[in-house]
């Protein structure tokens, strides 16, 4: 079943357009990999479905409502759990008040985070600014985690990890698709780890999305025009 | 040994019970790229803070084209020749990026204090600000606010400022985060080139562009160097394999 | 920018207008007050570029006020007394000359703000504003309690300082000495704005970590900054005081701090003119509502809030559209 | 033909209730005379002395007053009055009588209407003296109407001084003070603190549970503020130059009339601002405001029925006139004054002789 | 100067500090926690006041007069945050200090037009009213010692609150980034509501506390907001525990410099002259404390870094 579809989305920074007519969907339980060059609107396109920025027209629907007016607090109460670009861990709070902060009940739970990424929990206690990059990141994910979410965002959470924690986190998440119902619709670079855990894929250029299909199906000619490689 | 540039010698720096620095030896020589790798939180950024003087290290001192530079100031450091990005992007918002990469220029030339030119009616300043936009791909956004730059375009902006200061030295702490795959092969190749100007000492965690650039990688792990060596010596270090590069990477 | 560079030609145009009318129609009040509007002007100018530019929000530029104030009123006094200042080690007569009682009042105010800057310049954000506005505190208790300039009652001088070949008791030709020196200081806040040492001072109020690494000194900018601030507002400090005839420790007030940051953020922080049309609508409105309503300042503070609430980034903002001048 | 006069009051803000009723005993005054030939502007200084210059300037230059009057505050008067007389307005105070005005910087245009500002300290100073107190403890804020405060209560107090202490302008916690009383051995208290500051005194001095007696100028017991002191000023000695019970017809008519047309109890503020509004008929119907010397003479005889009784100038145009003792008491609910002597008798001040005009 | 003098000068100290607590206590909470520099802070406080002073008019009740200043400032609060407060979050510093500038305005001079001109009655119930003896023969007000138990009690409740309670850390983490926390499913908007009621009932409380012992007038809550904005910085903004220790060392620091200064200038001047002078050095000191903290402590005492 359809989770959230965008249909036809446009937005703006003040005067400046960025995104010129998105559409996607995600179904239950199906990884997204949303994927473009830099400043394509990948990130523009994760802040309307959070309702960080307003949706000049198009739609966005989320469990079969709209949620063009909904608040970003009700968006994410109904399930949409997000890991921003750049992490924006709350930085004047420990790390445990990070992950408690938002929390809602659920499977996910400071244990189960402890669990996933022992650093954290090694690190309870510490201010987050103090924490190094790949350490906020993993807090961003875990705080994200702990909304207990029914759609994961992930928007370049692997950026700045050690290759063996972007391999666990990889390892998270296809655990994440194996064992739970979670859709998750991801951002990042690495096509190789995308093409590993994503059912779809929706490249975007120019704030618009150019390309839909199963991951499997992006030739190499797709990559060379979308993606630059 | 003429050609080292920069070097620490024995830094520590702790905060509180966590050793962010034990002892750690570093040179970077003339014409290379230095790789330091290592697990997130293992004090890269750390010992990057210290060396560029935003952090006093414990103990340890740092030399940099054969002064002891332990003393002196980020600015005073950043003045002799040291240039620096940050991990996390650190731009003027409310400036274009000419006017961004323009105020580094000024740094360089070291006189802010002109009450009365104007700044960007300075041809060779602006001159020079704009080569560096150029190396960097970013011609077509030179009069975009910084504020308005995607994710990507903010990171090479960063590195063009860090051009403009015509360093002797780089310290480039993940340059490539958030790059995509196009624009890390760009910074890449950038990079490639950009050794024989200055040595650069390069925090990455894209092993591609390490395994391809560095000359020497040394892998810092809890605070300790733990082995430095060419790419086909780390790579095939059983010990840097189990703490960072888990085993995809061996392939 | 175009638009902004009209309408600033506009305001200034406006100011000299309407005195020249108050002039030939017999309305002497209202030139004092245009060169009220100049003068409290010229001191958010000053203001201005410690806030504005630099990022600096000082609730202290009374202090700077007072003591241009002061100067006045000190030589001025000593001067219509006939008594010295001070006669040792060198003997220092009071001076009845504009010039010079503003040179004093632009070297004291400037060696004030060196001093305040320097010390308070070692914190930033709201500790800044407070200890700023400590800083004037102090004197501002200081000059109520100390007898030998008047305590609370203040100073009156009974007639205008001279300016060589004006009648400055004439209110128009005091009006074109303020508003003269306006231009001027404008003049020079605008090529300063776009030196580099404007450029890096405005960088350093947005993101100070990286002016440090290219090797520049924010500290240094902003006490630089800081004191070519004081000296301004100390000038205006020094012209207000004549306006009147009279000084006192309201000069020292945080009242007006607040006043003068309120010219500021009403015409739009950063603007060249702000701090003059901001200066120009309180002062009008002030006149105007003071003679409707026993609690006119209720509808001053209902304007001012529409100001922020609706017309964000300041009123030339509204007019001349956000972005503020970069080429 | 006509007197166009100027009042530059206090009308908004903290101190707005002396402006207040200053402006309405002076307009109740011209209503009552009937007279049309005289025409008042009123402006706000917001107790500023900066905003009263320019106020002044205003009226002086465009409205081409003949009169100015109005000022509340020592320090606004000093602004203001030098060079409004200078210019040859006459200034006709209703409140304020800093000490310079009345010495060496008198002029012969400045008409003081109230007191010379030492006058009801000084009456306290020799209601002390005939209370027999041997040992004050006096206070005042630090600033010149406070330390002339002191010195007006010692100019005819004898005894001791269990203590001298300047406080800060505007304190409101009086603890630190109330406690130095207690320690100090005193046998009576004097007190200047204008405004807000008495009640904050009083009030916490009465709960301090010290009970020397106290005395203090008029102004932390008129009637504006008393209410807001409450029973704490029960039975507390004041000095006044008027008080509502004074017994003469002017004061009688004044207390009605003034309490039909404003539903209140008149100040002593009030009845300054109707002594000044009643000052300036006098002259007009003896003189013509265009003839200056004759008109100053007219101000100079002050030829009417003062709410006070007896009321006339002395050499320096300051009045001279009666200090009374009042005592705080309860008339029903309300909190009010009742004469129980006389302080100083045709009192004049301290600063006439240096007065040169 | 007695011993026992001195003692009791300690205890003023103390307790003065105390009541700038009270005022300071609000101000922190909406000022550190939610980064808004609220200038009419000071206006809720007579809000307050002016409430309690009514109810306690009509009713004759204190504890009537002391619920009505915390409901009345909390309303006050409310509607304020909910029609201006609320869209300055995002601004910086300038524009709300102009905007809650406008509000003293509206607040003071809307204040007068209800209440009038003249300063209100509002005093010390009976049961609480006049001194009580300590150890030490010391005789001390009640009602002073009363409002040191409040100071104390609100000092515990919001640190408690701030540090402890999820509450608490929600707030605190808006202030990093409002934006987040709300894309997280917080509601953010009532959650600042709710502090900023909170902030204003306390203001409200202090000023009907302490309006019992000073005057109950229009303009009561500027030299307040000044005091209290010295306190908090003095403290290190956001902090809960720096708010009550600045608040002590500027009680003891103003109530011991006004009193011994004078006495300490008497040993090399004339009596007269040190007495002013005295005074007068003695109203800069709390100026001179924040300064000298400052400089040696950038951001208070304990302030964040
Ligand atoms: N805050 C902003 N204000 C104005 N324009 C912006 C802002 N943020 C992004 N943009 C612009 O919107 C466009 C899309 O940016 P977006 O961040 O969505 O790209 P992206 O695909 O996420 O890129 P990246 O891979 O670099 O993160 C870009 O052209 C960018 O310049
Ligand atoms: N100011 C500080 N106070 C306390 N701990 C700190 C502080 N700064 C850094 N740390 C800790 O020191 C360790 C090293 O941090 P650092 O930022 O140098 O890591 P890093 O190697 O750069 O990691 P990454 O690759 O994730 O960026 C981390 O565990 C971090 O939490
Ligand atoms: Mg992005
Ligand atoms: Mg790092």
């Amino acid at each position: 079943m359809t989770l959230l579809s965008l249909s036809d989305v446009t937005a703006s920074y003040g005067a400046a357009q960025a995104l010129f007519g998105v559409s996607l969907t995600v179904d239950e339980g199906d990884v997204v990999a949303l994927m473009g060059r830099n400043g394509m609107g990948k990130t523009t396109t994760i802040r309307t479905i959070c309702r960080m920025m307003p949706v000049k027209s198009g739609e966005v629907r989320f469990r079969g409502r709209s949620i063009n007016r909904v608040p970003s607090h009700r968006v994410a109460r109904m399930g949409i759990g997000l890991v921003p670009e750049g992490r924006r861990c709350f930085a004047n709070l420990t790390v445990e008040e990070n992950l408690v902060a938002a929390a809602r009940p659920g499977d996910w739970n400071f244990a189960s985070v402890s669990q996933l990424f022992p650093r954290l929990a090694e690190r309870h206690d510490q201010i987050a600014a103090s924490l190094s990059g790949g350490e906020q990141q993993m807090l961003a994910i875990g705080r994200a985690l702990m909304t207990n979410p029914t759609l994961l965002i992930l928007d370049e959470a692997t950026e700045g990890l050690a290759p063996i924690v972007r391999q666990e986190i990889w390892n998270a998440v296809r655990t994440l698709k194996a064992t739970s119902a979670l859709a998750i619709l991801v951002v990042d670079k690495s096509i190789k780890e995308l093409a590993s855990v994503a059912d779809h894929a929706v490249i975007i250029e120019r704030g618009k999305d150019v390309w839909t299909g199963p991951i499997s199906g992006i030739s190499k000619d797709v990559t060379d025009r979308f993606l630059g490689v | 040994m003429t050609d080292v540039v920069l070097s620490c010698t024995k830094i520590s720096k702790a905060f509180g019970a966590l050793q962010a620095s034990k002892d750690v030896s570093l040179d970077l020589q003339a014409g290379e790229i230095h790789a330091l790798i290592g697990p997130n939180g293992a004090g890269k950024s750390t010992l990057i803070r210290q060396i560029s003087g935003a952090m006093k290290p414990d103990r340890g001192t740092v030399h940099f084209l054969g002064h002891d530079v332990t003393r002196l100031s980020a600015i005073e450091r950043a003045r002799l020749g040291l240039g620096r990005s940050f991990q996390i992007s650190s731009v003027i918002p409310d400036f274009t990026v000419l006017q961004n990469v323009a105020l580094a220029v000024l740094g360089d030339e070291g006189n802010s204090f002109h009450f009365f030119r104007d700044l960007l009616k300075g041809r060779p300043t602006v001159e020079r600000a704009e080569t560096c936009i150029a190396r960097v791909g970013l011609e077509d956004r030179r009069a975009v606010r910084a504020a308005d730059l995607a994710h990507g375009e903010r990171r090479r902006l960063e590195i063009a400022t860090a051009l403009a200061l015509e360093p002797r030295a780089f310290l480039l702490d993940e340059p490539m985060a958030g790059m995509g795959a196009e624009g890390a092969s760009e910074m890449t190749r950038l990079l490639d080139t950009l050794r024989h100007e200055a040595p650069i000492l390069l925090i990455e965690h894209d092993m591609d562009a390490v395994f391809a650039l560095a000359n020497r990688i040394s892998v810092l792990v809890y605070g300790e160097i733990i082995a430095t060596g060419t790419s086909d010596e780390i790579r095939s270090n059983a010990e840097v394999r189990r703490a960072y590069l888990g085993e995809e990477e061996t392939a | 920018m175009r638009r902004e560079q009209i309408l600033n030609g506009a305001v200034l145009l406006g100011l000299i207008a309407v005195p020249l009318w108050a002039w030939s129609s017999g309305e002497p009040f209202i030139i004092t007050l245009a060169t009220k509007v100049a003068v409290l002007g010229l001191a958010g100018v000053g203001l201005n570029i410690a806030l504005g530019t630099g990022g600096l929000v000082s609730l202290g530029h009374a202090a700077f006020f007072g003591i241009g104030g002061y100067a006045m009123g000190i030589l001025a006094s000593h001067a219509q007394q006939y008594v010295p200042l001070f006669e040792w080690p060198l003997l220092v007569e009071g001076t009845k000359s504009m010039p010079v009682i503003w040179l004093v009042a632009i070297v004291f105010s400037g060696l004030a703000a060196l001093l305040i800057g320097a010390l308070s310049l070692r914190t930033s954000g709201v500790y800044f504003i407070m200890i700023t506005l400590a800083f004037a505190q102090m004197l501002y208790y200081f000059a109520i309690s100390w007898p030998a300039y008047g305590g609370e009652d203040g100073m009156a001088i009974y007639v205008r300082n001279s300016f060589p070949g004006l009648n400055t008791l004439d209110p128009i030709q005091f009006f074109a000495i303020t508003f003269v020196i306006l231009c001027m200081t404008l003049w020079f806040n605008a090529r300063l704005v776009r030196s580099p040492f404007g450029t890096a001072l405005a960088a350093a109020r947005q993101n100070a970590e990286r002016v440090e690494a290219v090797g520049i000194d924010p500290y240094k900018l902003r006490l630089a900054a800081f004191v070519i601030s004081g000296m301004i507002t100390g000038l205006a400090g020094a012209l207000f005081a004549d306006l009147n005839r009279f000084v006192s420790p309201t000069m020292f007030g945080w009242h007006l701090s607040g006043e003068l940051i309120v010219f500021v953020i009403l015409g739009g922080t950063g603007r060249l003119l702000g701090p003059v049309v901001g200066a120009a609508i309180f002062i009008t409105l002030e006149h105007v509502l003071g003679g409707i309503s026993e609690y006119w300042q209720i509808f001053l503070g209902v304007l001012l809030l529409g100001v922020v609430l609706v017309a964000r980034g300041g009123v030339i903002a509204v007019i001349a559209g956000k972005g503020v001048a970069h080429d | 033909d006509g007197v166009k006069v100027g009042m530059i009051t206090t009308l908004s803000g903290g101190g707005a209730g002396l402006g207040i009723d200053v402006r309405d005993g002076f307009l109740l005054a011209v209503k009552q005379s009937g007279n049309s030939d005289i025409e008042v502007v009123v402006e706000d200084d917001q107790r500023k002395p900066e905003i009263a210059v320019q106020l002044a300037d205003k009226m002086i230059q465009s409205e081409k007053v003949d009169v100015l009057t109005g000022i509340i505050w020592s320090n606004l008067a000093m602004a203001v009055v030098p060079s409004a007389t200078a210019q040859g307005k006459f200034y006709l105070s209703p409140n304020a009588g800093p000490s310079q005005l009345a010495g060496e910087g008198c002029h012969e245009n400045y008409f003081n209407v109230a007191w010379q500002n030492d006058n009801l300290h000084e009456g306290a100073g020799a209601y002390a003296k005939d209370a027999g107190f041997k040992n004050t403890f006096i206070l005042a804020p630090n600033y010149p109407a406070g330390t002339d405060a002191l010195a007006g209560y010692k100019r005819f107090y004898e005894g001791e001084l269990a203590g001298e202490v300047y406080t800060k302008l505007g304190q409101t916690d009086y603890a630190a003070e109330i406690a130095q009383i207690r320690a100090s051995g005193a046998d009576s208290v004097f007190f200047f603190l204008p405004g807000g500051m008495g009640i904050s005194f009083l009030k916490q001095y009465s709960d301090s549970g010290i009970d020397l007696p106290v005395v203090g100028p008029a102004f932390s017991f008129d009637q504006g503020i008393l209410q807001a002191v409450g029973d704490a000023a029960l039975g507390i000695k004041n000095t006044s130059q008027w008080s509502k019970d004074i017994d003469n017809p002017a004061n009688n008519a004044f207390v009605e009339s003034f309490q039909a047309e404003y539903g209140r109890l008149p100040s002593l503020y009030a009845s300054q601002g109707f002594d000044t509004a009643n000052l300036l008929l006098s002259a007009m119907g003896k003189a013509d405001i265009d003839d200056a010397d004759a008109f100053r003479a007219a101000l100079k005889e002050a030829d009417f029925d003062s709410v006070r009784g007896d009321f006339e100038f002395g050499p320096n145009n300051h009045p001279i006139q009666d200090i009374y003792v009042r005592e705080v008491i309860k008339e029903g609910d309300v909190l009010t004054n009742k004469i129980v002597g006389v302080a100083l008798e045709d009192r004049g001040d301290a600063y006439a002789e240096k007065c040169k005009m | 100067m007695t011993i026992i003098l001195l003692i009791e000068q300690v205890l003023n100290g103390l307790q003065f500090g105390v009541m700038l607590f009270l005022m300071a206590a609000g101000l922190t909470l909406v000022f550190g926690v939610m980064g808004l520099i609220n200038l009419a802070h000071g206006s809720l406080y007579m809000v307050g006041a002016f409430a309690a002073a009514a109810v306690a008019g009509a009713t004759g009740s204190f504890l009537l007069a002391m619920a009505a200043a915390l409901g009345a400032a909390a309303i006050a609060g409310v509607i304020v945050e909910m029609l201006v407060i609320r869209r300055l979050y995002d601004r910086d510093h300038l524009d709300q200090v102009l905007a809650t500038f406008a509000l003293i305005l509206i607040f003071s001079e809307g204040t007068r037009w209800i209440f009038g001109s003249f300063p209100l009655y509002l005093n010390i119930p009976p049961y609480l009213s006049g001194p009580i003896t300590l150890p030490g023969d010391i005789q001390y007000p009640l009602y002073r010692l009363v409002i040191i138990g409040v100071g104390l009690l609100v000092a515990a409740g919001l640190f408690l609150l701030i540090s402890r309670t999820r509450l608490g850390i929600r707030i605190r983490a808006g202030e990093s980034d409002r934006e987040m926390i709300a894309a997280l499913g917080v509601n953010i908007s009532v959650l600042y509501t709710i502090v900023f009621a909170l902030g204003a009932a306390l203001a409200g409380l202090a000023g009907a506390l302490v309006g019992a012992i000073q005057s109950v007038q229009v303009g009561m809550g500027e030299p307040v907001l000044i005091l209290a904005f010295v306190v908090i910085v003095i403290g290190g903004i956001g902090s809960i525990t720096g708010a009550l220790v600045g608040s002590l060392l500027v009680g003891l620091t103003d109530t011991l410099g006004r009193t011994l200064l004078p006495v300490l200038f008497g040993t090399f001047m004339e009596a007269s002259a040190a007495t002013t002078v005295g005074a007068a050095i003695a109203s800069m000191l709390i100026y001179i404390l924040m300064a000298v903290v400052l400089i040696f402590r950038p951001t208070g005492l304990y302030g964040a870094r």
